[in-house]
């Protein structure tokens, strides 16, 4: 790569955050403290997954989300999909946060920042976090529809893109 | 050894957590859901379809034929859908 | 797909906005201008391209950018590929803002946002407007090293990059 | 009709726009472009390696075949690097 970058280099400041929370976020704020005061940055993509409302179903428009969550593992299995992602790209820093709790269509539900040199690796780096987190990151979505709830399954399609990183 | 359980897994038996001495012959987590299904209906019912329910081991992804020994927690949920 | 968006749909309500502009941008400002009161979007996607520092030139480090832009065709250009995305994405609404004039390393230099029900078609609609922008849109780079001024020539992997969507 | 140049096509010919009246057998843009590359130094600096420097017809990317007649404005410029 043009800039001396290889897969697997880590800058030794690089900034890597996972946090896992009820509260909303900030983006703009993620995205400052990736990339503020330094000029190695090239591409920050961000991410940001939403409460979609959803009156398809015969039970009723979607009231609400409840994202249950496994305290603990949460963090550390992003954690590692965090360190998978940086030993493919070269990133300069991720951020994942996903939240917990009761949440309203319209609503943040999770976000990633990831931040290179290239434009490329910071794309690629997101879809994977994005992709990698449907189907290995502990949560639980409860939906609160007028009549029921039901818990969401999983989707087939879920697994697929999680599978073209293999 | 504690045991978790999340979403319609926990709904079912009805507890988040549990202290479970497992017999000597539950080897892998697959033996040890197939112990646990043997304790009731709530638990029958979360486990009716043993390959659909997932396990953590330590709070690491374990396939079924994961050994549990000197295991200190280990976590029983559906496919996560979270993102 | 499940919520009977089909590529090609145009929700009539949609936000698309293209800017060419000297100023820096908001990308939270522009993240909410999309999303905001409305429930319908279900992942957005935003990048951020920044003048990145490089010192490993024999010319001496970069001191500044200079883009150059054809105004006029810049926004018709950059408005005809949000056209192109739409057709191909089921896009609730798309910004691309560019800058023009003098910037130095750390500096904001182009945003894409793209606001989608669907994580998917919001990273690949980014990422297709990011390619398709590097190799259409009408903007030169003028690149001031210590010692020279040079025009940054194209490089072969932003055609490469624009091939892959054809 | 008018002549725009930008980046060193623009550099090269000292300047960022003019008024050309092409003769009758100047049909296409590569033409014109030959027919530009004769008016001096300049001009043949900017347009030594023809197949390098692209061209817009109205505001729109257009081929070294694409025929100029009736366009109001055509533009000079090297391969793009915006973004």
């Amino acid at each position: 790569m043009p800039d001396g970058h290889s897969p697997g280099d880590h800058p030794a400041d690089g900034r890597f955050t996972v946090r896992i929370q009820s509260e909303d976020f900030d983006t703009a704020a993620e995205i400052a403290a990736l990339s503020a005061g330094r000029a190695d940055v090239g591409a920050v993509v961000t991410f940001s997954g939403l409460c979609r409302a959803d009156d398809t179903a015969s039970e009723g428009r979607l009231v609400a989300l409840t994202l249950e969550h496994y305290p603990g593992m949460a963090e550390e299995e992003i954690g590692r999909l965090v360190e998978e992602a940086r030993a493919r790209w070269p990133l300069i820093g991720a951020t994942v946060i996903h939240r917990h709790g009761r949440l309203v269509p319209g609503e943040n539900i999770v976000l990633v920042v990831t931040a290179s040199p290239h434009r490329g690796a910071a794309f690629e780096a997101a879809a994977f976090l994005m992709d990698w987190l449907k189907t290995n990151a502990p949560f639980w979505k409860l939906e609160e529809r007028e009549t029921v709830k039901n818990w969401v399954a999983a989707k087939e399609a879920d697994d697929a893109a999680a599978e073209r990183w293999r | 050894m504690k045991i978790l359980y999340f979403a319609w897994v926990r709904e079912r038996i009805g507890r988040e957590a549990e202290e479970i001495e497992a017999p000597g012959g539950v080897r892998t987590v697959a033996e040890l859901a197939a112990f646990l299904a043997a304790r009731g209906d709530g638990y029958a019912e979360a486990f009716k379809e043993p390959k659909v329910v997932r396990a953590a081991i330590d709070r690491r992804h374990a396939r079924p034929d994961a050994p549990i020994a000197g295991a200190r927690e280990i976590a029983f949920f559906p496919p996560m859908t979270g993102g």
